[in-house]
């Protein structure tokens, strides 16, 4: 069957979500991973939108943004942030989510905010210097982060953005491993797996690292090793991912109009 | 009857100033937002504003452009599928406007914290994270202890985080709808334009149309900013483009790129402003700028059947000039 | 495409228990409340209730007289215009029924701390006065140091009151107008129902109207309770009987007086059950109960254009129970 | 010129009310001193109820409660209690406001909420025994109370009424007096003047006592102090309340339309 990368990683993430939850996605990938198991096995599936946009069926080509006018055309309902993102989002409702991430570290904490030099990070040098390149900052992703009863990440796999610790962290995930997140009360539970173009890691439930779980196809543990920034723990149990059935890419691709994901 | 139309030009003079807390909104980056208020900002030359930004828009990122924002408490700095936001990112990088980040969430809840007269909010959010220990005002300090504090539950003792509220200057707020004393309508997510609405100590719409307070009546529970919350009304048709207003117009996608990558250079912005925001003086001649054609394709939105309830009591060009005096 | 329609005897056989957290709206005493389901919870005999009211309503004031409430949180326990609420007082003076005051912007804010999952509000209202220093549940104390409760602003060190925040197990909601999937819209004010909605664990809607969700489409800005919320809808209309539902009919003065001196006595109580709760099995009888005169006069509403934009999405009683299979 | 002690108590507090002030007031007799201050010398008062009702001119007599159908019908806005209640009256943004009493003090404690048998009052006792008359509760009283930037207080007067202490704080005044209020950091400024069908008291600025400040034609500083339950102090300005104006009558008779004030 002919796919490409990113077709597999929307695909592995859209089975991650079941009939019936509540979620939430953001703009682009995580969007399409979201509606393709809406439309491939979790019809049930609800989700609503940062700023409170519910019941909406996107129209007319992928959304500019998450409460556009293509993405409003056809909703039940339009509320507001406090609603959407303090209300459902951060206060605990919301059974699983996809965030994305420029920099993702070992215990699934993401950074979206900025990149520093190496040995500049404001918890390196203990002060908050301009980063070198300066990204687009937390969004809702944070609300995801501390309030969803699990939530998935989504990355291209690349070195240099698996780090060992993140320069900045926007959306906490288990912070310094352990239990070092219970510490601040976070209704939420955490980060359940990242999802890349690569494989599938999920963390260790007593040390909260996150190890390879699988990979695909296409892909390899040695391949994934070497494009990871940290050390990476392999699961004794690591498998490969299934690989798209025909419905499923049907359906991806029926979600994908514009072809977004299928350039390889 | 209080008459609050006024006209943009007034509007900026009366409400904006040097060193004020400006807040706008406001739905995210490609949303509905005050660009049009925002533009006659830069042709004013406003400069120094504090700025309260739900998200980023192409407003802020065209004030930034132009050197107007001296510092800027916001939730998302981008710009959404049209990526990052090139006036404001070249801003922050040399350092002229500090940024302090929050969350899309913290933004809100901070203002409504200030709408509701509490000095703090209880939060979850933006804790235990470098949005709470990364301060752009006390860069020396890691990780800041003053910017999110902590406070504990007094029923079960447990710590959690606490923001400082926000209670603005001013917030100019995009309504799709409003009447000439000040009632609006939203159509589309509010984002937190109601709580900016009660927080703010001066409130001015921005409306793509006016209507008669008949349609009010007809529809209170639309109304999420009553008069008496309301300084002025501006009219301003297509004042969010190149963003996109539900109901009345789509994003102008090539706008928004071309806008984006001229902002990204000092010249390109000065190129922008002569282009696209002194070449009118009043909303006839900005939607001239825009383009009779492009007006159009853009209205041809799947959300204008939202507008269909009110469209008997919008008022014509002439009649809202009429009431304001021929201005 | 869920549809949520059932029964009003399934809803309350469902939803309601002994000892549990019932929370209900919701807007003042004479206006918007799910009496109807009051009305059946009576009929269920239904105890036990710990009930969390913004305001009492002549669905408490029967509940209370029926003895089914064990502890209520209020803001305000009268009946406006109509005086003391004769069945809540007699419960409360009885001993039978505890109440714990609070104010009419306490409840609310209350409900939106545990709509927010903030384990605490912070308050300056009812702090420093007797809502806090008199605790029902704590006699024996005075002042009460428990029930409000103190905390410092981390930001300037001063101390103001802080709420504990509420969590419903149900809330069952009046709207005017629901669609099968549970979105609602409300006419008039919503007091805490928006609140409430995100606050309860499980919402049921009670509704005037159920329209086609295209009625929704057309106006999501007034769906203020979307269908995600929403776990059941009943259609129940007159439901807010005697009280008015704005847009759909009028306070009935006579009957609301009435009902409130039956109230009084343990007997009258009997008598008003047997004549207005255990006299109908569903809406239809219910409407003959109140009269075909009582409801033409009633909902010859000075509201009644209010409705207008909605009335060709409305179903009818034939259309609904089809929607329902026959029920 | 011939006109009710309850109309002259409505006109006085009409007079407390200057244009353009934003205004709450309940249902019954503080409404129609609300909307007799609007149609006579302050069109721009800008009145709200507790649940958010906007721009409303009420319409086929005397509304059943404060966000019935009849003050509902010519809305502009409506909203919800947290809007109106927290966001703008208890959050310091009210100008002038009116709230009834059952009980009031020298300090102008109001207590909306229960009758005890003297000696029993939980701060006399310490304890919170039921009152031997259970009265309606605070309902939006306490917000105004706290966060109206003034209030006036309506109350027919009565020695029973007029206490030394009252049983139950429901909606705080000047507390024990002096700064004792400023305790609670409270955003509104407190009580500007209790306005019976006999007079006026108004606090005196330092003890934040009230004293009698003017009395009607048809009362006296005799029947006032007779009335009042508390050992009335008399400022030593006492005035006579200025006669209604015919014009005054005559707009207030308007607004009173079923005629409930002039009964004697």
């Amino acid at each position: 069957m002919d796919y490409s990368k990113n077709e597999m990683m929307a695909i592995a993430t859209g089975r991650e979500f079941q009939d019936g939850e509540l979620a939430i996605f953001g703009v682009g990938l995580s969007m399409l991973a979201g509606f393709f198991a809406q439309k491939n096995h979790a019809p049930n599936l609800i989700a609503f939108t940062e700023g409170g946009v519910y019941g909406s069926t996107p129209v007319g080509g992928l959304p500019w943004g998450i409460e556009d006018n293509r993405i409003s055309a056809n909703a039940t309902s339009f509320t507001n942030a406090v609603d959407a993102l303090c209300m459902l989002v951060a206060a605990g409702k919301v059974d699983n989510a996809v965030i994305g991430a420029a920099q993702i570290d070992k215990f699934g904490n993401v950074n979206t905010t900025g990149i520093w030099e190496p040995g500049t990070q404001p918890w390196k040098v203990g002060k908050y210097t301009l980063p070198k390149v300066r990204l687009n900052g937390s969004g809702g992703a944070n609300e995801i982060a501390v309030g969803a009863k699990k939530y998935l990440i989504m990355a291209a796999h690349e070195k240099k953005r698996f780090a060992e610790k993140v320069d900045y962290v926007s959306s906490p995930g288990y912070l310094n491993g352990g239990n070092d997140r219970e510490k601040y009360g976070f209704p939420g539970g955490g980060p359940a797996a990242i999802i890349t173009n690569l494989g599938i890691l999920r963390p260790d439930p007593v040390t909260r690292e996150f190890i390879l779980d699988a990979y695909f196809s296409f892909s390899s543990v040695e391949e994934i090793l070497e494009n990871t920034g940290w050390e990476l723990k392999v699961s004794p149990r690591v498998k490969m991912v299934p690989e798209p059935t025909e419905k499923e890419l049907e359906n991806l691709r029926a979600v994908d109009e514009t072809g977004s994901l299928r350039k390889k | 009857m209080n008459n609050k139309l006024i006209t943009m030009q007034e509007a900026v003079s009366k409400y904006t100033w040097e060193g004020m807390t400006f807040a706008h909104g406001g739905a995210l980056p490609v949303g509905s937002d005050c660009i049009a208020f925002f533009r006659e900002m830069v042709r004013q030359g406003v400069k120094g504003i504090n700025c309260i930004s739900n998200c980023n828009t192409q407003g802020t990122n065209l004030l930034a452009a132009a050197g107007g924002i001296a510092r800027m408490e916001v939730g998302f700095s981008g710009l959404e599928v049209y990526g990052f936001a090139n006036g404001l990112k070249r801003a922050v990088e040399s350092g002229q406007t500090i940024l302090e980040d929050y969350s899309n969430g913290g933004i809100p809840i901070r203002v409504m914290g200030g709408a509701l007269g509490w000095p703090f909010v209880p939060t979850f959010i933006n804790y235990g994270c470098d949005q709470a220990w990364c301060s752009a005002d006390e860069p020396d300090i890691y990780p800041n202890p003053n910017k999110i504090r902590e406070v504990t539950d007094p029923f079960t003792g447990k710590k959690m985080g606490a923001f400082k509220s926000i209670t603005p200057d001013v917030a100019v707020i995009h309504v799709t709808m409003a009447d000439e004393q000040g009632n609006g309508i939203m159509l589309g997510t509010e984002w937190s334009r109601f709580e900016l609405s009660r927080a703010a100590k001066k409130v001015v719409l921005q409306a793509d149309y006016i209507v008669d307070t008949d349609c009010m009546r007809q529809f209170p529970n639309l109304v999420r900013i009553p008069d008496l919350v309301v300084e002025a009304v501006v009219y301003w048709p297509m004042g969010v483009w190149p963003a996109c207003s539900t109901g009345c117009y789509d994003s102008d996608e090539e706008h928004f790129f071309a806008m984006n990558k001229m902002l990204k250079t000092e010249e390109g912005t000065q190129e922008y402003i002569e282009k696209y925001v002194k070449s009118y003086s009043n909303h006839q001649e900005f939607r001239e700028v825009i383009g009779k054609d492009k007006i159009t394709k853009l209205s041809d939105t799947a959300t204008a059947f939202l507008m269909d309830p009110y469209r008997k009591w919008i008022k014509s060009d002439a009649e809202v000039q009429e009431l304001m005096g021929g201005r």
